[in-house]
Formats: C-alpha cells, sequence, structure tokens
C-alpha cells in the first residue's frame, strides 16, 4: 500500500511538472496580452516534429543540440505568428473572439500540414535517458526524472528571466499595468510578440521533451490544450505561481482519481473540481480581477 | 506554396464534372475512408487493399471490359450526417456501382447504404451493425461484413489465450479497454468468458483515447499480478505508452493486445522490444508465411507494392472488391445490383486462401478457409502462431513465453 | 520647447480637444487648470503619445512629434506622470524604478539618477524591496514622480501630483516640484489644490470644454476674477 | 444595420434558398447538404447571438446541439411522444441545462466562460457513452442507430426524398432567423451593445448584465437544442462523434466567413462554408489545410465576414471616423 501510494505521487509529480511547463507559456501569453492562442496544441507537435526534423540530420545524436537548434526556430516562429496574426487584430473590435478565431485557423492549418508532410502516424524520439533507480518493488524511470527536473529547470530559467532581465522586467510590467508599461516607454507591441514567441518556446520544447514518452501525432495537441486551459483557470489566468501550484493539483488530482476511481472519471473530477473552485473564486486561485 | 495549392484546387474542381461526363464506359466504385482526423491511418490501410485490387482488375483488361474508377469521399470523424452525406454522394449522386468501406460507422453505415441498392462492403466488425442489419434484411441485403464481430472475435481471443502451450501462474486477468463500440464489446465478452472458466476479472477498465500515463493503473496491476492482461485500444500511442510504462516492472503477465496490436506502427516503432505481445486480425492474411501458395502469391505482390506487411484491414478490404467483381462477372451487368447482391450471398466468392461465405446476416464468420489468425511479436515481426476457430496452431510456428515473465 | 498648435483629440468617438495651442519654454514650469474632465490630462497624454487619435501639429525642442508612439517620446525625454500612478503593482519599488529607466538613453543613467531620486526621497531608498501595491498613497506618489525622473527626461508632464495625498504632504510635493525643475528639468504640471505650486507657475493656461480659455502669467490670472475665484481658491 | 436592411436581408436569402430544391430537387445528395446548411444556419445564429451580440464566449454550441439531438430522440423512443412535440420538449431541456451552466458561468470573464462552457463538451462525451449516458438511454458507446423520423399530421418525412423536409426546416429557420432578428433590434439587443461597450455604462443605463445573459442564453439553447432534434430526426442516428473538433471547427468557420456580430451574417457564411466544404472534398487530407489558411486569411482580410464587406460597400457613411 505505502508503494503503491508512493507510486502514484511520483506520477502526479511528473505529470505535474510537463503540466506546469506547459500552463505557464499559456498563461503568460493570457496575462500579458490577453489572447487566447487556440494553436497552443498545435506548437507542441510542432516542437515535436521539429525535433523529429533535426534527429534526422546526420551531425545531431543528442538532446542538447536538438534543443540548442530548435529554440531560436520555435522562437522566430512564434514572433512572427504574433506579428503577423494577431498584432493586426488587436485593433479591432471583437479582437478577441477574433484572436481565438485566427488561431484556430492556424490550428486547423498546422495540424493538417503534419499529417500531409509527416503522415498519420505518430513519430517517436530516442529516449535521452535510459535505465532507473531499483529498490524492490519500487522503480523509478531516469527519463521520468530527467522530465521531472528539466520541466522545473526550464520554469525555474522562465523565472529567472521574467526577475532578472530587462525583456522579463517589461514582459511583467505590461502584464501587470499596460497603461504604466507605456507610460515607462516599454514598447508594448514588442513585448507581446516576444510572450508570443517564449510561450511557443516553451510549449514546443515540452513537445520535444514529451515526444519520446508520448509520441508525437498530427492531432496530439489538442489534449495539451485543454489541459494547459483546465490549469490556467484553475490556478487563474495570468498568474504564474497559480498557474504552478494548480498544474501539481492536477497531476496529483488525475494521479489518485485515475487510481481510485478509474481513468474515465479523470476528465470529469477534473472539470468538478474546476468548477467548483471557479464558483467559489471566479479568478481561480490566485488570479486576479481586472 | 499557397499559389500552387489554388491552382491545384481550380484544376480539381474543373476535373470532376469533366472527368464524370469522358468517362462513360468506366465502373465507378465508391470508396468511403477516412482521409482527415483520427482515423486516417486506418483509413490507409483499407485503400492499399482496394486500390491494389482495382489496379489488378484494371491491368487484366477491365471488369466486362469496363475500367474500374475509384470514386474516394472522406467521412472524417464519421458523424452521422457525415457518413449520410459519403450514401447520397456516393450512391445518390455518381451512381457507383458498389462501395468498399473500412471501419464505416459501426451500424450507421448500414442505415445510410442500406437506402441504396449498391453492394456495400464494410468492415465494421460490431455488433450494434449486425443488429441494424437483422430489423430488416430485405432493406440492407446489399451490406456486407467482412469481418465477424466483436463478441465473435473477443471470444476466439479467448480460446487461443486458453489454448497457450503455458501453464497460468493464477486465475487473476485484468481487461483494460478503450471507452467506445468496439473496446467494451470485446471488453464485456472476454469478461464473462473469465467468469465462466473460474478466473477472477480483478480489474476491468474503460479508458479514453489519448491516456498515455497508465501510472495509476499499473500501481493496481502490479498489486493484483494478474496472469492475463488484456488490452483493447485500436491506438498506437496509448498501447505502445502502456507497455513500455508496464515494462519498467512487470508483473508474471501475458499481454494481450487482441485487435490493437494492428496498428502498424506499434511493430514498426517498437521493433523487438515489443516482442512477446498477443494480437489477432480477423479475416487475415497468416504471416510471415501465408496458409497457400496463392495467399503467399497476394502476400508477396503486396509487399513489393507497398514495402510492408499487410495490415489488419487490407486484405479484407482488397477481397471485398474482388468478392463483388467476381459476382459481377457471374452476372454479366454491373447495374443489376440486386442480382450481384445476391449472387455475393449466395455462392460467396473464392479467394487466395479458399472459400469466402457470408451468413444469412450477410456477416463474413470467422472460421473455415478464413479463419481468425492470431499473432505473437516474435523477432520484431508479427507471426502467426494460432488460427481460430477452430482453435489451432499455425503451421510450426509457437507461442514463445514473454521475456518478462520469470519462472 | 514644448509647442502644441490646434492640437485636437478624440478618444473613440468622444471629441476631447478642441484646438489647443500652447507653448512651454525651456526650463519653466507651466501649470494648467481647469475644471475635471474638460481634459487637462488629455493634453498630457496627447503629447506623451498616450493618445491614439490626435491631430494637429506638436512640436518638441522644434521637431515634429505628432502621433510619435509614446517609447519614442520617452527615449527623447519626454516623460508623463499619471495621476492614478499607475505603477507596477506586484514589483517591488527598485523594480518599479529600474523599468522608469526602461528607455534606451535612459539605461546609461540607471545607476546615476537612481542616486539622484534616492536623494530626493530618501524614503524610497528605505523601502527598495517593498512591493508597490503595499506602499501608502503618499509613497506611492513620491515612487510615481521617482519613476518618471528615472527616464532621464528633460520634459515631465505631472498630472495632478496632490490626488490622494493627504494634506500635509502638499508642501512636500511643491518642494519636490521646484528640485525637480531646479535640477533643469522642464515641467507641464496639471495641479490646483496646491496653491504653492501655482505659485512657482512661469505660465497659466485654463483649459474650459476642450478650449484654452485662459493663458498668461499668475499676476494676469489674479487680474482675472473669474479664474481667482474658481481656480486660485482667492 | 438597422432592421429594415437586416429584414430585406433575410428575405431575400430565405427566398433565394427557397427556391434552390426547383434545381436541385431531384439531387438527394445536394437536398441533404442544403438540409444540414438550414440546420448549421440556425445553430450558427444563436452562437453568433451570443458571442457577437451578447459578448460571451461560449463553447457550448456544439454540446448544446448533441444534448438537444440526444434529448429528443431519447423522448420519442422512451415516452412514444411524436417527434414534432419531442423536439420542443428537447428545446426546453436544453435550455434548461443552458440555465444550469449559466448561472455560474455568466459571473466569469471572456475566457474563462469559453472553459466552462468548452468543459461541458468535453464531460459530455464521456457522460453519454458511460453508465449515466445509458441508464437514460443514450446506447452508450454504440450510440441510437434507429431514431423514429418526423411526422406531422401523419405524413412521415424520410431521408430518400428530401425535399419535404427541406421545407420544413426552411420554415423552422425562417421563424429561428426572425425571433432572432426580434432580439437583436429589441431591447435586448439595445442592452446588449450598451453591455459590450461599457459593463459600467450599462450599470449606469440599469441593465442588469447578468439578467440578459441568462435570458440569450437559455434562448440560444433552445433554439440549438430544438435543431439538436430535428436533426437527430432527420438523419435517423446519433453518436458522441458529432462531438469531434470537425463540427465545431466548421461552425467557427461559418461565423468567420458570415461575420461575427453581423447578423444574418451566419446564415450566409453556413451556406458558403458547407459548400466550400463540398467543393473541396476531392483534396482529400488538402481539405482542413486549405480550410485553416481560409480562416487565418479571411480574419485578417476580412475581418466583419461577407456582410462587413456588404456594410462597407454599400454604407453610406464613411466607415472609419478619423479626425
Amino acid at each position: 500500500m505505502v508503494i503503491e501510494i508512493a507510486d502514484v505521487i511520483i506520477s502526479g509529480l511528473i505529470n505535474g511538472s510537463v503540466y506546469a511547463l506547459m500552463a505557464v507559456g499559456l498563461t503568460l501569453i493570457y496575462g500579458v496580452s490577453k489572447a487566447f492562442n487556440f494553436a497552443y496544441g498545435s506548437f507542441y507537435s510542432l516542437g515535436g516534429y521539429i525535433a523529429f526534423l533535426l534527429f534526422g540530420l546526420s551531425f545531431i545524436n543528442n538532446y542538447f543540440l536538438v534543443f540548442l537548434l530548435a529554440a531560436p526556430i520555435l522562437l522566430v516562429f512564434g514572433f512572427f505568428v504574433e506579428k503577423v496574426l494577431v498584432a493586426p487584430l488587436r485593433k479591432r473590435d471583437d479582437w478577441e473572439i477574433k484572436v481565438m478565431m485566427i488561431t484556430l485557423g492556424l490550428a486547423l492549418f498546422l495540424d493538417n500540414s503534419f499529417q500531409v508532410i509527416f503522415g498519420s502516424r505518430m513519430k517517436s524520439l530516442p529516449p535521452f535517458l535510459e535505465g532507473g533507480f531499483e529498490g524492490g518493488n519500487f522503480y523509478l524511470s531516469h527519463q521520468d526524472v530527467g522530465i521531472f527536473f528539466l520541466s522545473i529547470g526550464g520554469i525555474l530559467l522562465f523565472r529567472w528571466f521574467l526577475n532578472n532581465t530587462r525583456t522579463g522586467m517589461s514582459v511583467r510590467a505590461v502584464a501587470q499595468n499596460p497603461a504604466g508599461a507605456q507610460i515607462v516607454g516599454i514598447p508594448k507591441e514588442f513585448v507581446f510578440a516576444a510572450t508570443f514567441a517564449i510561450s511557443t518556446v516553451m510549449v514546443g520544447m515540452g513537445g520535444i521533451l514529451l515526444a519520446q514518452k508520448y509520441f508525437i501525432t498530427p492531432m496530439g495537441g489538442w489534449d495539451i490544450l485543454v489541459k494547459a486551459w483546465v490549469i490556467t483557470a484553475f490556478g487563474g489566468m495570468g498568474s504564474i505561481r497559480g498557474g504552478l501550484y494548480a498544474a501539481f493539483i492536477v497531476g496529483m488530482l488525475e494521479a489518485f482519481v485515475g487510481w481510485y476511481f478509474g481513468m474515465t472519471w479523470t476528465l470529469i473530477v477534473l472539470f468538478a473540481v474546476l468548477l467548483t473552485t471557479l464558483a467559489v473564486r471566479p479568478q481561480g486561485l490566485l488570479g486576479k480581477w481586472g | 506554396m499557397k499559389k500552387a495549392l489554388g491552382i491545384f484546387l481550380i484544376l480539381a474542381l474543373a476535373l470532376m464534372p469533366a472527368t464524370a461526363l469522358w468517362a462513360k464506359d468506366t465502373i465507378k466504385v465508391g470508396v468511403p475512408l477516412a482521409m482527415t482526423g483520427p482515423y486516417t491511418d486506418t483509413g490507409d490501410n483499407y485503400w492499399k487493399g482496394i486500390k491494389m485490387a482495382i489496379d489488378e482488375i484494371n491491368t487484366a483488361g477491365g471488369l466486362l471490359g469496363k475500367q474500374l474508377e475509384p470514386i474516394r469521399f472522406d467521412t472524417q470523424e464519421f458523424a452521422p450526417e457525415r457518413v449520410m452525406q459519403g450514401a447520397d454522394y456516393l450512391c445518390g449522386q455518381i451512381k457507383v456501382d458498389s462501395v468498399h468501406a473500412g471501419w464505416a460507422g459501426w451500424g450507421q453505415d448500414v442505415r445510410a447504404y442500406g437506402k441504396y441498392t449498391a453492394p456495400f462492403f464494410a468492415d465494421d466488425g460490431s455488433q450494434s451493425a449486425v443488429d441494424v442489419f437483422k430489423q430488416n434484411k430485405e432493406e440492407y441485403k446489399n451490406i456486407f461484413q467482412l469481418t465477424d464481430t466483436g463478441i465473435n472475435q473477443a471470444q476466439s481471443m479467448f480460446n487461443v489465450l486458453m489454448a497457450l502451450p503455458y501453464e497460468y501462474p493464477n486465475k487473476k486477468a485484468v481487461i483494460i479497454t478503450a471507452d467506445d463500440a468496439w473496446g467494451t464489446e470485446v471488453g464485456d465478452t472476454l469478461e464473462k468468458n473469465f467468469k465462466e472458466k473460474g478466473w477472477e476479472v480483478a480489474m476491468h477498465e474503460l479508458v479514453p483515447y489519448g491516456t498515455n500515463q497508465w501510472g495509476p493503473l499499473l500501481t493496481q496491476i502490479r498489486r493484483i499480478k494478474p496472469a492475463i492482461i488484456h488490452v483493447e485500444i485500436v491506438s498506437a500511442q496509448e498501447v505502445i505508452t502502456f507497455f513500455r510504462q508496464f515494462m519498467k516492472r512487470p508483473t508474471d503477465s501475458i499481454l494481450s493486445y487482441g485487435y490493437s496490436l494492428v496498428p502498424r506502427e506499434v511493430v514498426e516503432t517498437m521493433g523487438k522490444e515489443a516482442d512477446g505481445l498477443l494480437g489477432e486480425v480477423p479475416t487475415a492474411m497468416p504471416t510471415p508465411e501465408a496458409p497457400t501458395p496463392e495467399a503467399q502469391a497476394w502476400l508477396d505482390k503486396f509487399e513489393t507494392i507497398w514495402g510492408h506487411l499487410p495490415q489488419a484491414g487490407s486484405w479484407a478490404a482488397y477481397s471485398g472488391v474482388k468478392a463483388w467483381a467476381a459476382a459481377v462477372e457471374a452476372v454479366g451487368d454491373e447495374k443489376n445490383h440486386d442480382a450481384v447482391s445476391d449472387y455475393i450471398a449466395t455462392n460467396g466468392y473464392k479467394g487466395e486462401t479458399g472459400w469466402w461465405k457470408w451468413d444469412e446476416d450477410h456477416v463474413m464468420r470467422a472460421g473455415g478457409d478464413v479463419p481468425i489468425a492470431h499473432y505473437q511479436v516474435q523477432n520484431g515481426e508479427m507471426v502467426a502462431i494460432f488460427t481460430d476457430p477452430p482453435t489451432k496452431p499455425y503451421k510450426n510456428y509457437q507461442f514463445q513465453v514473454p521475456r518478462w515473465i520469470k519462472q | 520647447m514644448i509647442k502644441l498648435t490646434d492640437v485636437n483629440a478624440c478618444y473613440q468617438d468622444f471629441h476631447v480637444l478642441k484646438n489647443v495651442s500652447l507653448a512651454v519654454e525651456k526650463g519653466q514650469i507651466v501649470v494648467m487648470l481647469g475644471p475635471n474632465g474638460h481634459g487637462k490630462s488629455t493634453v498630457l497624454k496627447a503629447i506623451c503619445g498616450l493618445v491614439k487619435k490626435v491631430s494637429g501639429l506638436i512640436r518638441f525642442e522644434g521637431e515634429n512629434i505628432t502621433g510619435l508612439g509614446s517609447e519614442k517620446l520617452v527615449d527623447m525625454g519626454i516623460t508623463y506622470i499619471a495621476e492614478n500612478r499607475e505603477l507596477f503593482p506586484q514589483m517591488s519599488v527598485l523594480e518599479n524604478l529600474k523599468l522608469g529607466a526602461y528607455s534606451r538613453s535612459a539605461r546609461a543613467f540607471e545607476k546615476k539618477n537612481l542616486e539622484k531620486v534616492f536623494d530626493l526621497f530618501p524614503r524610497l531608498r528605505d523601502r527598495q524591496s517593498q512591493l508597490a501595491s503595499t506602499m501608502s498613497g503618499g509613497e506611492a506618489r513620491m515612487l510615481a514622480i521617482a519613476r518618471g525622473l528615472m527616464s532621464n527626461a528633460r520634459f515631465l508632464a505631472i498630472d495632478e501630483p496632490s490626488l490622494g495625498l493627504q494634506p500635509n504632504l502638499r508642501d512636500e510635493v511643491a518642494k519636490i516640484i521646484k528640485q525637480i525643475n531646479g535640477q533643469g528639468i522642464t515641467l507641464l504640471v496639471v495641479e490646483q489644490n496646491i496653491p504653492q505650486i501655482t505659485e512657482l507657475a512661469d505660465t497659466l493656461y485654463v483649459l474650459e470644454e476642450g478650449r484654452i480659455s485662459f493663458e498668461g502669467s499668475k499676476e494676469d490670472a489674479l487680474g482675472n476674477d473669474h479664474l481667482k475665484e474658481i481656480f486660485l481658491g482667492m | 444595420m438597422d432592421h429594415r436592411r437586416i429584414s430585406f436581408l433575410l428575405a431575400v436569402i430565405w427566398t433565394i434558398v427557397a427556391v434552390l430544391p426547383l434545381f436541385f430537387g431531384g439531387t438527394n445528395f445536394i437536398m441533404h447538404i442544403l438540409i444540414m446548411c438550414l440546420i448549421w444556419s440556425v445553430v450558427a445564429s444563436c452562437w453568433d447571438l451570443i458571442m457577437g451580440f451578447a459578448g460571451i464566449f461560449s463553447f457550448g454550441q456544439v454540446a448544446f446541439f448533441v444534448m438537444g439531438s440526444y434529448a429528443s430522440a431519447i423522448i420519442s423512443a422512451q415516452f412514444g411522444i411524436p417527434p414534432i412535440f419531442a423536439v420542443f420538449i428537447a428545446g426546453g431541456i436544453t435550455a434548461g441545462i443552458g440555465i444550469l451552466v449559466g448561472l455560474p458561468c455568466l459571473k466569469l470573464k471572456g475566457a474563462y466562460i469559453a472553459l466552462v462552457t468548452f468543459a461541458v463538451h468535453m464531460i459530455l462525451e464521456p457522460v453519454l457513452k458511460g453508465e449515466i449516458g445509458r441508464a437514460i438511454g443514450t446506447g452508450g458507446t454504440r450510440g441510437l442507430l434507429t431514431i423514429e423520423p418526423m411526422t406531422i399530421f401523419g405524413y412521415t418525412f424520410s431521408t430518400a426524398s428530401p425535399v419535404p423536409y427541406f421545407y420544413l426546416m426552411l420554415l423552422v429557420a425562417v421563424i429561428c432567423s426572425v425571433i432572432i432578428l426580434v432580439v437583436i433590434k429589441s431591447h435586448w439587443g439595445t442592452a446588449f451593445l450598451a453591455l459590450k461597450d461599457s459593463q459600467e455604462f450599462a450599470a449606469c443605463l440599469g441593465v442588469s448584465a447578468f439578467k440578459y445573459k441568462l435570458m440569450v442564453f437559455a434562448l440560444t439553447s433552445f433554439l440549438t437544442g430544438m435543431m439538436g432534434g430535428f436533426y437527430a430526426h432527420y438523419v435517423g442516428m446519433l453518436s458522441t462523434r458529432m462531438l469531434g473538433i470537425d463540427l465545431f471547427v466548421t461552425l467557427m468557420v461559418i461565423l468567420v466567413i458570415g461575420g461575427v456580430g453581423k447578423f444574418p451574417g451566419a446564415i450566409i457564411g453556413a451556406f458558403i462554408t458547407i459548400a466550400i466544404n463540398e467543393l473541396l472534398s476531392p483534396l482529400g487530407p488538402y481539405r482542413p489545410i486549405t480550410m485553416g489558411a481560409m480562416v487565418v486569411i479571411l480574419v485578417l482580410v476580412l475581418p466583419d465576414g461577407i456582410v462587413g464587406l456588404f456594410e462597407r460597400l454599400f454604407s453610406k457613411k464613411p466607415h472609419d471616423i478619423t479626425h
């Protein structure tokens, strides 16, 4: 029993760390620009496919190189998507709906392009760590530990970036007070694009990280989008710390509900908890109005 | 890119009515399959078989001297109105003379295509499709199922599990299935059978598609230590993640994957890693060695054309086309749909492995010359070890105790 | 230094400024008076590039700056200090100040300006790590002004510095404004609750219903009974 | 647009649609598509009423549609209620669920509403397939394969001859569009415009945002659920596969093409979108790619859809007032 519960907790922790990485990116865009990105899940798949292509190159044989090369590609991609597709809409009436629509269109375009280019079959990436820790009935794979630490590391790195770099601070400034940011001369448009680009990198990296465990499929991003969405709303849209807490709560909840009640209940329980939370605290765990 | 697409689009639109006008001396064959969305890959499998049959007939001079012309229709995610639209388009609009679908809607297709007369071949493998058929056998006489129902397939899986030359350490089973019609049909049948045999079904879980974190379930499985784990989720991602997470700390259990072993990705992704997994394919060509010389020739031909062994459905879909073509030859008029359907229903079709006979419900029941083949992954490839019914070992291939079982 | 000629400004369909012309000379303190809601803030915001629909001509040191965005203008040395402060609530005092020096031209002077600001507001030095949202009204006002100074501005547009201030702090605000001006920074201030500031003014403008209704020196204003009564409270 | 112009446009659209069977009446395939167009046009118009006019980001439209379709099918099967009444009861049930969903969620902000309503969509599938669903007669994972066809005064509509059903649906669609028009141009409509401009401003006018939002939520759920019923009795079978992403996207595209908040854009959008979708279908897997690209481009170049384009072309006032 003890080992069983330990197993469940570990499973929850690992899921939680991955969810955290996914949710932080989504909450960031929403917090800064109030735009909802429906193509977020497709960016997840995009990350996986970029890594798949990179591994096809002869000189690339490890994840470090893949991360190093994929990050700038994703960054530039995200930046241009914001500049070309989202930014022009910001000036219009109902721009929030239109952003949802255009990103939904983009998701449709990307997912089906993946299917045509890479085929509908899933793609896998080489495992980045083999083996595991063993002890009696207990087993913890290196891969899971690696995913956990890389996710947490990614979030910490991102936190560092937000707190200690000029661009990071300007991102926070725009999120906390767009008018104030304008007054001190922060170029809002640039910050919007930069945040979009950063969140693209984060979710794309998540895609690479998870692809070796869960594979890449053309439509595989939708689950990620829904999970990230639930977690951001749960934690409070725009609140990065709230997103972190929510990610681990959701990870644990899923693990325990799946273990105790069965897998079909996880989604139902998840939404029930979300609805109750929102009924009591409409702004989510740590979100703020305004 | 966009420009090219645009030109392609205009060309396609311009050519569509044009080809319809010129091609007077062709016989049109409807092929409604998933070409987009989550079922694309299974759609591809069927298409490979259908395409092969059509090309074969055309190079041999056509059917009644006319070339066959496939008309494809994208059934997407099988929403009811989409299935109906496919029938109205292919049968009502294009007026095809036969329809070859794979998975086509688990009963929705029977109603949609039953309204028309063109012989319709499906691979629903579902009791619900048969139930619809039984409601009005006269109206639905053009409907033919290429595979047996999920209930019978599950029965067959159970038979083979019990016939394995292997002594189970206990009588505990775990069943995990997808929460769709196929999964529940198989799961329920297996549970019933296990219980009748005095086994304990310690866990019977329905899981949604997209599940890839198996930690919580595996935790329970490791406590139960079942002798058999049956997983029935026809999607490679789920079954591979399950296997890999299971293998981190395996129990002494036979892993039976049923029909979920057949998405080609399972074997292609895992290779020898998958060694030991069990699975089945209804209306199947046993591999790697076919039962008859003709069948072997077919197998070789398929491999030359597509570069891999046939996947589930390819051969069934191929045979559907050939069975219809044979009936048309016999009747002598492809437009006489009723006569063609009657011919197929009464005479069946002589295929590569022997006779195909449809029963009174127009279901290609497993057995005889076209049994269900049961496979085990050995050396990274699916190897037929049993056929059923009747349950008997296949040729010289043998069951191997999976490497994770410590005895 | 700043010269507005026939400036019009709109919020959505609401025409706020109508043919406003005014001038602020280098080194001056110019004070603008007028009833609430008649467009005083809009004049400041229009100069600082914070209003989208602006027409007419705005010049800064002779250069046409009409329609430029705030990030350009801050870089050129034009900074707005908002009446409602517009601080970054979840950031520390130090971070707020650092962001004040965001513009490219101010970055090099960040350290120097920080010292200057701390000299001017010793309280802020003690509370560098406090979150802006936890500060009292007076402290937050100081922080807003201090943040504006961090931009290394040559021209500051200060919007109602007395808003939300306890009366006993008004003297201090006036003193600070004088000190800032003493450092050679040109000021355009909207303020009518602190007579001491009006005292400092080189020129007074009165804005009513979006139009300039009075322009002149303090003395001229005192000669105007209407103004004396309504705005100067004398 | 003023209501005279909308009424005129509606009259033109419905007249054109009404004569279509003269050309396509013999072709079941096209008639079938036209019937689906009529159904989607109402569903999309309802969505437009919620999203475009009331400014509520509800993503539960498909869910309400599916609920209505199941409700009607189950009621007619289990209680022997004739389908023509069952569809209205189904509408009522859906409206009730709509209010239940609306009560907690209309107090939330934009993206949260989107999530909660989409959550309803996500949960619906496991519920319909699972034990609860089987208990109320959804047929579980199998779905419902034989649903009683629509019968009015002893006349049974069948899919084999779709023209009568087409006119029935046309009648329903016309009535629905008039209801929507009345709502838009009534006190409600004004209230929503006020709400959209500014919540505070509306509060000054004494408009209770919550009450109006709930009312529009209930109304659109009713109409959507009812259309679901008509769908169920027409197609004759139901499965949870309708909850896939395809239908959701199609409805979204309809709004993009027709124009958000530009009634009767959604009606025009429905016909154009479905037509394009069918014309693109020879492209196979390139169809959704083209659709996606089209959405992206249309949102950029035609932000208010076809109706927005008309407005720009024919409006007397200059579109943008610049000073």
